[in-house]
C-alpha cells in the first residue's frame, strides 16, 4: 500500500512530467525542489524572472554570488549558455508566452482552473505579488504542488475561490499528497493519479466535487 | 571634456528635495545602489514616493530609508518579504502608502515611461483586486488591462562599470531594472565599482547607453549582501 | 544532445507553405538573411504576407522573392528607394498590397507581439494619412495612436554567431529588427556565419536567449552587399 | 551684400546652433551634411534610426563595412563610446523623448509648426515613411533645412499644408537660403536671420505670411 506523496516525492513527479527542451520557470518554496529531479537528458532550461535563462542549480560555498540569485533571492550558479537581460525583457518572456510551464503553490484551486496564491485576503496581511500574475497568465501551462487540504482539514481544491484570484482558468495540473488532478476545459477535473489509500470516492467526499477517474 | 563622474553620492544626490518620485534599482539586494541610498538617508528628505521592486530588505539601503520615515509611498510588487520588518512597521502604522504592482506590469510601466508609449495592455491581473477600477478590453479573444507608464524624477540604479560618457554594463541578475529605470528618470544616477575611458567598453556589450545616464558615482567596494 | 542547427538553408526553410506570415529582418542590406530568402525563392511559394522595414534592393534577397511573384502583401516602412524597381513594378502593376507603417510603430507592433501586449498607445502618425479610421485618445493632453501587435508564422533573420543552444550576438547596424522578429514569430530561422559550442558567448553579451530560436542555419561566407 | 545661403553653409549654420552635449539625429539627405561642421569640443552625440549612437563620419576605403551603416544606407564609423542596439530600443529612444534635436528636410512647414516632409500626395507616389513621423513627434525639437521655394517658386513656408501631415506643430527652427525662421508657439513665426538681399518685406510678399523681426 503506498503511502501519501512528500513534498520531494511530488517535486519528482512534476521533474518527471516535464516535457524534454521545456523552458520553465520554478516558483518560490516548494516548486524549487522541482529541479532537483530535472535530468540533463531532460534538457530543461530554467528561466528565473529576475533575469535570467539556463539557471544553475544553488550555488554553495565558494560559488555564492550575491550578484546570480534567483526568484527566492537563493545564490544559484551560471551554465554553459546562460543569458542575462533586463526585467521588462524578463516579463515579455512570460507575458509572451515563451515560458512552456510555470510550476506554482497555492492556497486554492478552483475546478475550472482559477488559481488563489498570492494573497490570503486577511485584511491585515501586508499583500505582496510578485510574479505570480504574470507567470499565471503568461505561461502556457501552470502546474501546481500543493496540499489538497488545509490544516483544518478543509479541501484547497474548491468549486469556487474565496481567496483573492491571482490568475483565470491557468491550471492545468495539481499535484498533491493523495492525488494528481487535471483540469480538462471540457470534461471539468479528471484523477490521473492516486496515492495510499486515496480512491475517487474518499477524494469526491473530501473536496465535495465531482471527478473523472482516468488514470496515466 | 565635460564629465558626468560625481565624487560622492553625497555630492550626485545632493539635489534630491522633498517630495520627489524616485526609482531604485534592484531585486532584493542584487543590483540595490546601498550607497546611493546610505547617503539619500543622510539629507533626510521628505514624502518621498519610491518605485522598487521590494521594499527594502534587513536594515540596508531602502529598509532604512523607511524607517527613517522619508516615505511617503511605494509602488513595489513585493514588499512583504522574510526582512522587510521595517516596512512592515510603517505600513502597519499607516505611515506608508502602499501601491502593490504585479512585477511584468511594473516592469513594463517603467518601460512605457522611456519609451514615450501613452499606455498598453496586458493581460496580467485581469479579473484581480489589482485590475479593480482599471479600463478592461477583449482583444482577439484574450482579457486585457489598461496600464499606464511611470516616470521618475530621479533613478538610483547600480551597474557594474561605466565609461566616461556614461555607458553601463552590468553583472548577472544585479541588472534586473536597472536598464529600464535608467530609461524612465528625468535624472539617472549610476553607482558603479569602476569607472574606464571612453572606448574600453565593446558597443556590442553596452547595455545602457550613456544618453541615459546624467551622473556616474564610483564606488570601489559597494556592499554586496545576500538577503535573508 | 537535440540540435537546432540545420545543414542548409533549403532544409530550414522546407516547411514554409504558401500564404505564410513571414517577418525578414535588415536594414536595407544589413542583417538581410539573403542566402535564407534565395531558399526560400527556390521553393516558390505563393501568398506570402511580408513584414520587414524595407521592400527589396536591387537584384538580391526579398527584392528578388517579389519579383517573383511570391509576395502578396507587404507591410514595412520604407517601400521605396533608390533601388527598389521590383517592388516599384509589382506595386505599379497592382500586384503587391501594401501596408506603410512608420518605423517606430512596426518595431513597437513587433516587439509588443513577443511581449505578449494586446495593444498600446503611440504618439506617432497621430493626424496623419497612416492614423485614418484607428482608435485614437488624449493622455496627459498628447494625443496617441492606437496600435497592434504584428505576428508571424516564421521570422528569417541574419545573426552574427550562435551557440548550439541557439544564443545570439550581432554584429553592429546588422542588428536592428532581428532581436525583435525572433520574439514574434512561431518559427525563427537565424542564418550565422558560425555556431560556436554552447558556453562559448559571455552571457552578459547574448542579445536573443535560445528559447526565441528554433533552427540555426550556418553560411560561412554570407552575401554582404552594400545598398546603393 | 551676403549671398543667399547654400546648402553646405545651412548644415553649418545648424551645426553652430546645437548646444553642446546634445543627442541629434540627422535626416536622410542635406541634414547629414551638418555631421560635417560640428566640432568635437561640442561633444554632440548622434543617433541613427537603426541602432547605434555616437555614430562616426562617413566611412572611406578600408573603413567601409556592409554591417555599419546610417539611416541613408550610407557607410559610416565607429567610435569610442558608440553603442549598438536593436530597433525596438532604437525607436524608444526617439518616442520617449531622449533625443534633443532632429535635423529634417520638408516638403513644407506650416506658420504653426506643422510639417510635411514623407508624401507628395501625388496619386502614383509610391508612400514610404521610415521614421519621418517618429522623428517628428518624438525629438524635442525639429529643425528643418529645405529651400523657401519650390522650383515653380512656390513658398515652402505656408498657412496651412496642402501636402500630406508628417507631424503637428513640432517644427521649431527652419533654416532656408533666404532667412533662418523659428515658430513661436505664442508670437508665431520669428525672422532670426537674413541673407543676401532678403528682408521682413521681401519674405512676407513671397509666402503671404507675417513675421516678426527678431535678428538673433
Amino acid at each position: 500500500m503506498s503511502e501519501f506523496k512528500t513534498r520531494e516525492q511530488l517535486a519528482e513527479l512534476v521533474a518527471a512530467d516535464i516535457p524534454t527542451g521545456s523552458v520553465v520557470n520554478l516558483g518560490i518554496g516548494i516548486p524549487t525542489l522541482v529541479s532537483n529531479f530535472l535530468k540533463p537528458e531532460q534538457e530543461v532550461i530554467l528561466h528565473t524572472e529576475n533575469g535570467m535563462l539556463v539557471m544553475g542549480r544553488e550555488a554553495v560555498g565558494q560559488e555564492i554570488d550575491p550578484d546570480l540569485i534567483n526568484a527566492g533571492k537563493i545564490p544559484v550558479i551560471q551554465m554553459p549558455g546562460s543569458s542575462y537581460f533586463h526585467h521588462a525583457d524578463s516579463f515579455a518572456m512570460m507575458r509572451g508566452g515563451h515560458l512552456d510551464i510555470a510550476v506554482l503553490g497555492a492556497f486554492q484551486v478552483s475546478e475550472t482552473g482559477d488559481l488563489a496564491n498570492w494573497h490570503t485576503g486577511a485584511p491585515d496581511a501586508i499583500p505582496a505579488v510578485g510574479g505570480a500574475m504574470d507567470l499565471a497568465t503568461g505561461a502556457k501551462r501552470i502546474f501546481i504542488i500543493m496540499e489538497l487540504t488545509t490544516k483544518k482539514g478543509e479541501s484547497k481544491l474548491v468549486k469556487e475561490l474565496t481567496y483573492p484570484i491571482t490568475g483565470i482558468g491557468c491550471v492545468s495540473r495539481i499535484y498533491t499528497e493523495q492525488a494528481v488532478f487535471e483540469i480538462d476545459k471540457a470534461r471539468g477535473v479528471l484523477v490521473r493519479k492516486l496515492f495510499g489509500e486515496a480512491s475517487l470516492e474518499s477524494l469526491q467526499n473530501l473536496t465535495g466535487l465531482d471527478f473523472a477517474l482516468e488514470l496515466e | 571634456m565635460s564629465t558626468k563622474k560625481y565624487e560622492s553620492a553625497d555630492a550626485a544626490v545632493a539635489d534630491i528635495g522633498d517630495g520627489a518620485t524616485i526609482m531604485i534599482g534592484g531585486f532584493g539586494l542584487a543590483g540595490q545602489p546601498v550607497e546611493l541610498i546610505d547617503a539619500l538617508l543622510r539629507k533626510k528628505p521628505k514624502d518621498l514616493t519610491i518605485v522598487a521592486n521590494n521594499a527594502g530588505n534587513g536594515d540596508a539601503g531602502l529598509a532604512l530609508l523607511i524607517e527613517a520615515g522619508c516615505v511617503k509611498r511605494i509602488l513595489c510588487s513585493f514588499p512583504r518579504q522574510v526582512d522587510s520588518h521595517h516596512f512592515d512597521a510603517a505600513y502597519r502604522a499607516g505611515k506608508i502608502e502602499l501601491e502593490v504592482v504585479p512585477q511584468g506590469n511594473l516592469a513594463e510601466r517603467i518601460r512605457a515611461a522611456g519609451a514615450g508609449i501613452g499606455a498598453f495592455f496586458t493581460p496580467t491581473g485581469f479579473g484581480t483586486l489589482l485590475a479593480e477600477g482599471k479600463e478592461t478590453r477583449e482583444i482577439n479573444g484574450r482579457n486585457y488591462v489598461l496600464e499606464y507608464p511611470i516616470h521618475a524624477d530621479f533613478a538610483l540604479i547600480k551597474a557594474y562599470k561605466a565609461d566616461e560618457m556614461g555607458n553601463l554594463v552590468y553583472r548577472k541578475t544585479a541588472r534586473n531594472f536597472g536598464p529600464i529605470m535608467a530609461t524612465a528618470a528625468k535624472t539617472t544616477i549610476a553607482q558603479v565599482s569602476e569607472i574606464l575611458p571612453t572606448g574600453s567598453l565593446d558597443p556590442e556589450v553596452i547595455v545602457t547607453p550613456g544618453i541615459f545616464v546624467q551622473r556616474i558615482v564610483p564606488i570601489a567596494n559597494a556592499v554586496s549582501l545576500v538577503s535573508k
